[in-house]
């Protein structure tokens, strides 16, 4: 890959993010949670949108959500120095729901439950010695309630 | 005359159709569950929908890594345990301290002549030491009801209709609430649960009857909350566009007689998840 | 007993309590007869134990119409509550034997 | 509340799979009181912490898309019997919950 003036920029200054502080210690990433979009989210959250979809990254996720209150997600990856792995739902109004700083001992595998407003792709983004991976899957939300 | 005896021959037939046994209700609404779902083992249906609908059962289990019943388990546990303020606790109200108990409600009480269901004996539990009622729909109660279903995972619902005038009507009484239509959308109970169990409405798949009431209280992601098996009922009957009775009325008690009954024999999985 | 008395005297406040002078009474008057109808047969089909969730509405929007002074409208719908009423009730009369012919047996 | 946090944990060899449910209302903020036809405050987790012996394994930074009464599961390595494995959470309006559970 040709590496434009732009990606360098954008690596840059991901590096400079890092070097400030680790995200570790940061307080909650208030700007990612209020950005709109998913580049947005991973501007504020990574320094960059920068991102390369991996075999690696897996996402588990329902194609049907049975309700999109209660969405069961579960992300791994088998990357070696995973940093933070996140939960980007690309519809939904503020499109960062989850976002896991891991410190040393933990593995790279989350799981949790989350809200869907409408059906809508999903992206588990991982870091990995400062690089962005992604997986994305389209979950659809089928609003019911005659239901049980 | 001619006509006044067909009528009556025909009075005598829709009558007679009513008259079967409970047991031979139950063989009948089994034999019917392994006709319409053929793949489905009996003892599957405590599982709810979750029996006939693959992909919404692979979700379910995810849920079930955690459900979050556990949270009013552990809360209705802590109630359970605690003492009232006279000292005395819930375990001193019923048989076998009130653990292992959930298979045998609703039972038919002799000296009242009515359906007693666990919800309200818990009531009565309260009221007898001096506290005050709980709501039956949800909160508190439900969370009681969880826990008190939780430590009876497992045992065999055994509901008994005893030789007793009193007993075969309460159960005939929520037989005919259960085929009855109403609401403005002139549906049964049945009409869903049976008829058209396994179909879809709109977004959700009808669960199947068998079963149904193993797995209550439930904590439905639509409630986001707990809810007792009356609390369904409710919702069930507002969803015909009917106007829901209260919960523990004796139409209700009565139903869920009839409602258990036929899931005699099946296993307690309550609490539940649900949608 | 007295949930009942209290049931009946308040839909007596809705129906008739609200439009006092405000209108000609020829109007009043037949809204609050339609109302008392439809309130009627509502009660009906609630001791039958099967009345339905689109009564109670049908009769809340009518005191609003009736209300704002559209007699008409306000009429319209207490009549169409009072449909439903009946409704439940012939619903009820039905189901009483009707229910046994889908019984599982 | 003994019921705040509830964490179960399963420990093969070295590594423990964590799971964790914790009671929160997680508003979002946008939904509106049946009753009153109030907006409800957001009200959520927005951070959740997991510590092993003290050292910090893995910080959760949530917004009000995660489900009401949130589950949260990850696993954690080099865990030994014995440990202890801490979780608290904080909320958008300075309050907070912790649990303990000890390895075994």
């Amino acid at each position: 890959m040709k590496l434009t003036r732009r990606m360098f920029i954008q690596g840059a200054a991901a590096v400079t993010a890092l070097m400030a502080a680790p995200r570790a210690l940061l307080a909650w990433p208030e700007k990612a949670f209020k950005a709109g979009s998913s580049d947005e989210v991973m501007q504020a959250l990574f320094g960059s949108a920068d991102v390369t979809e991996s075999g690696s990254v897996v996402l588990n996720a329902p194609d049907i959500a049975e309700n999109g209150r209660v969405v069961p997600i579960s992300v791994s990856s088998s990357l070696d120095g995973v940093e933070n792995i996140s939960v980007i739902v690309v519809e939904n109004p503020s499109p960062l729901a989850a976002s896991f700083d891991l410190g040393p001992g933990a593995s790279a595998a989350v799981s949790t439950r989350i809200k869907m407003g409408k059906t809508s792709n999903v992206i588990a983004v991982v870091k990995a010695d400062g690089k962005l991976y992604s997986a994305q899957k389209e979950v659809k939300v089928t609003i019911g309630g005659c239901g049980g | 005359m001619k006509r006044i005896l067909v009528t009556i021959l025909g009075m005598a037939l829709v009558a007679g159709l009513a008259w079967a046994t409970p047991e031979e209700d139950r063989l009948a609404f089994i034999d019917y569950h392994k006709k319409r779902f053929p793949n489905v083992a009996v003892e599957d249906y405590l599982n709810g929908v979750y029996a006939i609908n693959p992909p919404a059962y692979q979700q379910w289990l995810q849920i079930e890594e955690f459900p979050p019943y556990e949270l009013a388990m552990a809360e209705g546990k802590e109630l359970f345990e605690t003492p009232f303020a006279n000292g005395k606790s819930y375990a001193d109200c019923f048989p076998n301290g009130g653990v292992g108990i959930r298979q045998n409600y609703p039972y038919f009480d002799a000296e009242t002549g009515q359906v007693k269901t666990l919800e309200l004996e818990i009531n009565e539990c309260r009221a007898a030491n001096g506290e005050a009622p709980l709501k039956y729909s949800k909160g508190k109660m439900a969370s009681i009801s969880a826990y008190m279903a939780f430590t009876s995972r497992g045992q065999k619902l055994n509901i008994v209709i005893p030789d007793d005038a009193r007993a075969m009507a309460a159960y005939e009484d929520g037989k005919a609430y259960y085929y009855s239509k109403r609401g403005q959308l002139n549906f049964s109970c049945a009409d869903c649960h049976v008829a058209n169990s396994g179909m879809m409405i709109r977004a959700d798949m009808l669960s199947p009857a068998l079963g149904h009431p193993t797995h209550f209280p439930v904590y439905r992601s639509k409630w986001d909350d707990m809810g007792t098996l009356h609390r369904r009922f409710g919702g069930c009957n507002k969803q015909v566009r009917a106007v829901p009775l209260p919960a523990q009325s004796e139409e209700y008690r009565n139903l869920e007689y009839f409602l258990t009954y036929m899931s005699n024999g099946m296993e307690v999985n309550g609490p539940g998840a649900r949608k | 007993m007295t949930r009942k008395l209290w049931i009946v005297s308040a839909a007596t406040i809705v129906c008739s309590g609200l439009n006092v002078g405000t209108a000609l009474a020829a109007d009043q008057a037949a809204y609050d007869a339609a109302c008392k109808a439809a309130e009627s047969a509502r009660q009906s089909a609630a001791e039958m134990r099967y009345e339905w969730n689109t009564i109670k509405p049908l009769i809340e929007k009518a005191g609003v119409a009736a209300q704002a002074g559209d007699y008409e409208r306000a009429v319209k719908l207490c009549d169409e509550a009072r449909k439903h009423g009946e409704e439940a009730i012939a619903q009820a009369k039905h189901e009483s034997e009707a229910w046994k012919l889908s019984a599982v047996r | 509340m003994a019921s705040d946090i509830r964490i179960k944990a399963k420990l093969t060899g070295d590594t423990a799979e964590v799971k964790t449910l914790m009671k929160h209302d997680m508003e979002t903020g946008t939904r509106k009181d049946k009753k009153t036809g109030e907006t409800v405050p957001a009200h959520y987790i927005t951070e959740v912490k997991c510590e092993l012996n003290g050292k910090l394994v893995m910080t959760a930074n949530w917004g009000p898309a995660v489900s009401k009464n949130p589950y949260f599961a990850f696993t954690v390595k080099g865990a030994k019997a014995g440990d202890v494995l801490k979780v608290s959470w904080v909320d958008n309006k300075g309050g907070g919950s912790s649990a303990e559970t000890t390895l075994g």
